[in-house]
């Protein structure tokens, strides 16, 4: 059995008897017998070495995949070695919120190069310290457009559904109506956008690349959004911005994005990061942290915990988010990421994912029944139809170690990234075409 | 330190990735960038030696003691991270078929029944992302409840003044007024207020018990039923389980869910500001309103189900995986005896510090406490002037962590000292000195502590200047940032 | 393709304008034309993904074995978590030998705390920063017994035959007599021994337990040894020496050990660690660092590269030894190792190992044809026959994940250590038992 | 810093294995010890932090520019820690059947590859734990060499003066005579003397080139002539083989066998001294006699095989593995180009450094240099009184490593300078200043530099306290170390 306790039972009962007491029980006098547990129904604990064991046979129990072509909000991407070496530091893992900026300075520092470079890429003027990932992200954006006067949400059906459920469930606390507008072509219609806004329209949400891997308009969306007096928040996929028009200099008011492409792992589907970044105009609504510079009394550049007047530990229930803890760690992968990559490297990742999935895309038109469902534009994602049983193609792929597109109502939604070479891809076509046969 | 901007120059990169290996396809050039991001632009060496350097400027449980009070900032086993890196959990796509994932399952199920069996509640969701997260989710099940049940009126929410501002931030964010009852002389619930607040309009209660002063509040079963007679629910804080984790559960004092901080009661790290975990824990008259998905096993293989009321989904996917597989790697370690043995220890250490400092130091509510205690610095201040704040900002200069400082915000002057159960006498007993030595120092010349710290390499920060002008961001040279004086190249 | 450089092309032009030449050739100038490259067969570079790739697949194309019954000189043991992530940390992982004692006290430290458990493991006065490996420990020991008068070698045949080839190896340089011992029911013939022995004899080897995992009586052999004058180097296992005479209260003049046991993975066979300490009388003997104790001008206490009169950068041609890299970062490795398990700890470490290697004894001996080849005590490992083809056997069990015991020429060696668990040996049993029906 | 004998108490402990699942079977009393080691018991946090702390005082490539003259303390890349930590390498047996061991000896026979064509040999070992035990391998291919053709008259090794002391205690330790020849007054191997030494007892010549003094010897060929006509072989000491990494091989000088230093070269990490690797290569009359065993492949698969005439085993095993992987990691990344890009760039690091110092320090020997230039501190100690020793430990005090002190032994007052490639301008710039800066001091307080280092935590410790007095190990109160003061409890 761990506990992970320094003291010992014999120093422990010296503590207690230097205390004067008796029995630990005597600390905890005021705990009525009713509330007191009698048969904890827990197992024995483990040693390190079963403890080792009992994780390592359930993880043994997950596919591994040798490819993966499957995104719909979660990428297997390149992670450069260092990206782990730096998130792996203790100092780091094991630090609280730097509170205490004197001994934190470089978690904070940290954090400030995150929050630049999360500017830099998405061309917003100011980014928080992170949120719980993209959909939340999402949720917390449409907080901070939300005023008496204006309060419902419009959303594009092409936005990925999570974030459509997540921020259902956050407007639901408030009673606040989520209209969303349907597609044409794999795209936010957009006659059907203009008339879903009026002047109770406080936001409309808008992914680019959308959830089917579809380019969306995003400048011709943006300014019906504003036309409506309405703010407009883009969901934007990071790694994609490596070359896309950003969200900022589209016009959007608030930028979120699903950080995981930034340098963390699959890991079923968290720790994740919400990226959040808006206009200075929204700045003092930003939810979560954020870290300013500043200096200190010796002249030293000094970095610190900032505009805390928006927080719920100041403003308590007058705060417009409860947000504290963020996803500091995983900032930190992706402000590594971004620095490790740079802006070629950033630009050459999203080339090449995009680049593959055409490829991708033009392989298996070959192959009678897998044609693209829509004509339009798309990156590195794709829609295809598909001539048998989704989930029969998926599992016979998957006993081959590759993990298909993923079935939806409109067919099969593929992806591909840097990852997947062409060797890789010619293979799939290769197994998808044997299995249709 | 420099910023790594500080450190780009043109050109300068890492060769991470190959040439293009297909025909190269890229989007028109209406849907490009008109120029590229000001990423940084530096060579491996110079980056990692950047990371180390930053490392040295941070302080994490493994350079010292970290006595911050209501942040439980345990030992963070090494283990719980090497599995949890396993590429059998960290490699695994959300969405790949549920028979390729049937490990992950069975680990989230296993995590939902430990946590549930030390909570005493009827089923779990580990989807929150962090405590504040769990607390939004428990009272969307409250609401969902009572809209269920057709009773629309419940629209407030009993706070106590010693709570955490999330609770009433989250009480306004679920869409309900918040009603804060006043604590009675011992630091508890005043049970005349509480009875006085509550009605028809009540929805719930929510309480962290033992409390922010670190007091297990003696008429905790009574203040349950006040709610429930009322018509309310009692929601539980989980923040304070830690001393109470295997010998007293939220379940059987009266509560109907609870969330727990993952990243505080059960030793995953806190990552510098997050990743966390807000597991929620309910009874079974809220399971069918738990957000979705949920993980059941059925048939002999787990699957991922929506409850049938759900409150719908809080986030993507199924929670904060990675933290889940370590907190279920602590509780495997730790088991039935451990558990329990872990709270007491908490509690001992806690109470074995204040005794060696209430000689000193005014101690507002009288013990034994739990798992942390408050100290008030007022009187301290008043006699010689030396602030909370001095007080542990001279703390740093001992090589340790403060404690939480101005909270509780019904202790004007109060350091919240939480030493946790993984730390040694001799770790206590410096800490102690610690502390007495402040306060020799705060009467022989308090105005030297309002400069402390004094070795740390930077000194105390203007922090009023940060938020009257915020610089929140680098800023290539070629633009600039509305009126602030951005940080520059 | 990769090059780590941080200077760019065009800063590299402008350094080398700087310093007034023209091309990088000029600095070259005097590097005969006869001896210049003119087309490096070697690849073209890789980028890190395809660098990863390419050593993925071949390591990929290695069997990681489920359950591992095979040692003979390399053992798979339990490695606290805690000593991974200690050995990872990149200070010590990319510092030098610390010469520069001032910025050096972590790794000084950690040397002088790994020698102190050395000693107190062995029951010996006196441990050197380590040496490559327990190969070459044993080479060097045998060094420092040599002298004018007595420079011949006396080796067990039950000593580790790797050890004993690189013996040889290193006697061979100096033209000196390497006598092996034979065995008698699995251990030193004791007769022979003492027949070996005589007025030329630097010293013997011996090993305990010894290759086969039979128990010698050290005692007795060291005392024969003696009386004729020569050194005694016993060869342990360090993991044993949680529960078994240490070779200092054996009497012992000189200890080696292979030291992988203690913290380090298999790595196909390296890098692994050389264990070497001696009683005080040797102490000015002992080959490569010696970090020792002393204060600095304030008082402080301070650590030091030590005894270096003794070393080839001041002795040159004189030296006994050109040794100067050890394998500190190993040596790191089984410090950390060995304050994580502690004396209780390593107790259990070699108790669980011999008790499940008697009981797998046990349990082959239901099987026919699997009989002990010796009735000699053993510790955590032992030999049995094998009725069938050993490599038939091994070839079965390995595709089956299991990694059989090693075919000698006198059986299959088997061996266990605390990470076979009882369900692994009864799966082991069983396979071997459908193997040999 | 305590020790962590110091952090022990009785009974602490983590728990890491389990209890015995077989029935208890343990040696006879007779073969016990008495005692239990006196092994520190420890908890895991208080490991944690031991650990960490230590780590904080110790200084890698990670932490700052380290130009120690002949380590090549070049950037480690950290994807060469991530590959050669695969289960596939780490984790598997040496003793596995060949054919579940496939990948491994891949990687070895490409290791061995890529070696060859950069050092122009025919055959490569990666045996050799250590450039030390390379040169021991080295010397006794040539001693078997001529004792196979019956010759058994060559009992001398020549080595200049300039050489490492590896050579010279590596040439008794194969039971040569060593023979000195002196540097001529360009710093390279005095032609005359090399043709006066040489003769029918010569066995061969060990040689650094460029030599420790950073220079190429422009008369290598007929240096490698002399020696061959006297019926010697010629071996190449691989320790300076970074600035001519595929600009110019020692076999096409004519050597015919040389070592290789991975951990300088080929950038893999030092570990504060280790482990390193030093693989042989040599040219095809001298492969027969290899270290056993060596990889081939043979009928399409990778063997393990015993060359012919074996000078035998050098260490268990086949050499330290992991670490040769990191080396073809590398070389795998840099390719045709990056190798000889890299050499390029150590030049022209190292000149220009130089050319910032030598209008203030003596540079012994005109440049152009190679990777590295020695600095002699005598002219500016005869003025100041500032030793080399000053002027390095004063060098700590910018946050960089000092070059190598007093070596090579030729050059009184030597510092030796060696940046390497993965070094940017701006650091050398750093450095330059910081040397800049320290001449200044030694003229206007050499004094105040014989205290240096000044920010460090610890000042420079006596070692001849530690030589004459030796303290080698923590003792427990309860024993004594003869009659020194060993460390106490």
């Amino acid at each position: 059995m761990g506990n992970y306790l320094p003291s010992t039972s014999t120093e422990r009962e010296q503590m207690l008897a230097d205390l004067g007491y008796e029995s630990i029980d005597d600390l905890y006098a005021v705990v009525p017998a009713e509330a007191r547990v009698h048969d904890l129904a827990l197992p024995e604990g483990l040693s390190e070495l079963e403890l080792r064991d009992r994780l390592g046979a359930m993880a043994a129990k997950n596919t591994v995949f040798r490819s993966v072509f499957r995104g719909a909000g979660a990428y297997r991407r390149f992670v450069p070695a260092l990206v782990k070496t730096v998130i792996a530091k203790e100092e780091f893992v094991t630090a609280y919120t730097p509170y205490q900026a004197e001994i934190s300075q470089g978690v904070l520092q940290s954090i400030f190069e995150y929050q630049s470079m999360v500017c830099e890429l998405t061309g917003m003027d100011v980014s928080n310290a992170s949120l719980y990932d993209g959909a939340t992200a999402a949720a917390e954006a449409v907080f901070m457009c939300q005023d008496r006067k204006r309060s419902t949400v419009v959303v594009s059906k092409t936005v990925n559904p999570q974030t459509i459920e997540t921020v259902r469930t956050y407007c639901e606390g408030r009673d606040v109506e989520v209209v969303v507008v349907p597609m044409r072509n794999g795209a936010t219609d957009m006659q059907a956008l203009a008339e879903a806004l009026d002047d109770k329209t406080a936001c409309a949400i808008v992914q680019q690349p959308n959830y089917f891997g579809v380019l969306e308009n995003t400048g011709e969306i943006i300014e019906t959004i504003h036309e409506a007096g309405a703010k407009a928040i883009v969901s934007a996929d990071p790694v994609s911005l490596g070359i896309l028009a950003s969200p900022g200099e589209m016009g959007a008011d608030i930028c979120v994005a699903e950080g995981q492409s930034l340098g963390l792992p699959l890991s079923f589907g968290g720790p994740y990061l919400g990226i959040i970044c808006c206009t200075k105009q929204l700045m003092r609504k930003l939810p979560g942290r954020i870290v300013g510079q500043t200096e200190d009394a010796r002249g030293n550049r000094a970095f610190v915990l900032t505009l805390q007047a928006r927080e719920q530990h100041i403003r308590r229930e007058k705060a417009s988010s409860n947000v504290c803890s963020n996803e500091a760690l995983c900032a930190l992968a992706a402000g590594t990421y971004l620095a490790c990559m740079g802006p070629r490297g950033l630009a050459r990742a999203a080339e090449l994912s995009c680049s593959k999935a055409h490829y991708l895309a033009e392989r298996l038109a070959e192959i009678p029944g897998f044609e693209l469902v829509w004509d339009s534009p798309f990156f590195n994602e794709f829609m295809t139809s598909c001539p048998i049983d989704p989930h029969a193609l998926e599992q016979g792929l998957a006993e081959r170690g590759v993990l298909a597109g993923l079935p939806t109502e409109h067919g099969i939604l593929w992806c591909t990234t840097e990852l997947n070479s062409k060797t890789q891809i010619d293979e799939l076509v290769d197994m998808v075409r044997s299995a249709v046969r | 330190m420099k910023l790594v901007f500080e450190l780009s120059k043109q050109g300068r990169a890492s060769a991470l990735l190959p040439e293009c290996d297909v025909p190269e396809a890229l989007p028109d050039a209406a849907f490009r960038r008109a120029e590229a991001p000001a990423l940084p632009e530096v060579a491996e060496v110079d980056l990692d030696r950047h990371y180390n350097g930053l490392a040295d400027e941070a302080f994490g449980v493994c350079n010292g003691f970290y006595p911050l009070g209501s942040c439980t900032m345990k030992y963070n086993p090494r283990i719980n991270e090497e599995v949890s890196a396993l590429p059998g959990f960290s490699d695994i796509h959300p969405l790949q078929p549920e028979g390729t994932v049937q490990g992950a399952l069975e680990a989230m199920a296993t995590a939902c029944d430990l946590l549930a069996e030390i909570t005493g509640m009827d089923a779990v969701t580990l989807q929150p992302a962090a405590g504040a997260q769990g607390e939004f989710t428990g009272l969307l099940l409250i609401r969902a409840y009572h809209k269920a049940a057709g009773d629309d009126a419940r629209t407030k929410i009993i706070v106590p003044d010693s709570a955490h501002g999330t609770n009433p931030a989250t009480a306004s964010m679920a869409g309900f007024d918040t009603v804060n009852v006043p604590s009675n002389e011992s630091g508890g619930v005043d049970l005349e207020a509480l009875r006085a607040a509550v009605g028809p309009d009540t929805a719930g209660l929510m309480l962290t018990n033992p409390n922010t002063l670190g007091l297990f509040d003696p008429n905790i079963i009574e203040i349950c039923s006040i709610v429930h007679e009322a018509g309310g629910l009692c929601y539980y804080d989980g923040a304070n389980l830690n001393p109470i984790m295997g010998i007293a559960r939220p379940g059987d004092m009266g509560f109907d869910c609870v969330h727990l901080n993952l990243h505080k009661t059960f030793s995953t790290p806190h990552g510098g500001g997050g990743p966390g975990s807000g597991p929620v824990g309910c009874k079974a008259h809220l399971k069918d309103f738990l957000p979705a998905p949920i993980v059941e096993k059925r048939d002999g293989a787990y699957a991922l189900v929506n409850p049938e009321r759900s409150i719908g989904r809080m986030k993507s996917f199924y929670g904060n995986f990675g933290v889940a597989i370590r907190a279920l790697a602590y509780i495997l370690a730790l088991g039935k005896d451990g558990i329990p043995e872990a709270a007491r220890t908490a509690v001992l250490n806690a109470n074995y510090l204040m005794s060696k400092l209430e000689d000193r130091y005014a101690i507002p509510f009288a013990g034994p406490c739990m798992h942390e205690f408050v100290m008030d610095i007022g009187p301290l201040k008043e006699e010689t002037g030396a602030s909370a704040l001095d007080v542990a900002k001279r703390f740093l200069d001992f090589g340790m962590h403060p404690p939480t400082m101005y909270f509780p915000l019904i202790v004007h002057e109060a350091l919240m000292v939480e030493p946790t159960e993984t730390e040694s006498r001799e770790t206590l007993d410096a800490a102690a000195e610690a502390f007495l030595a402040i306060w020799d120092e705060a009467h022989d010349n308090a105005e030297a502590l309002h400069n402390a710290p004094l070795t740390t390499r930077i000194g105390r920060p203007d922090e009023v200047r940060a938020a009257r002008n915020p610089v929140v961001r680098w800023m290539p040279d070629a633009r600039d940032f509305g009126g602030s004086d951005g940080a520059k190249r």
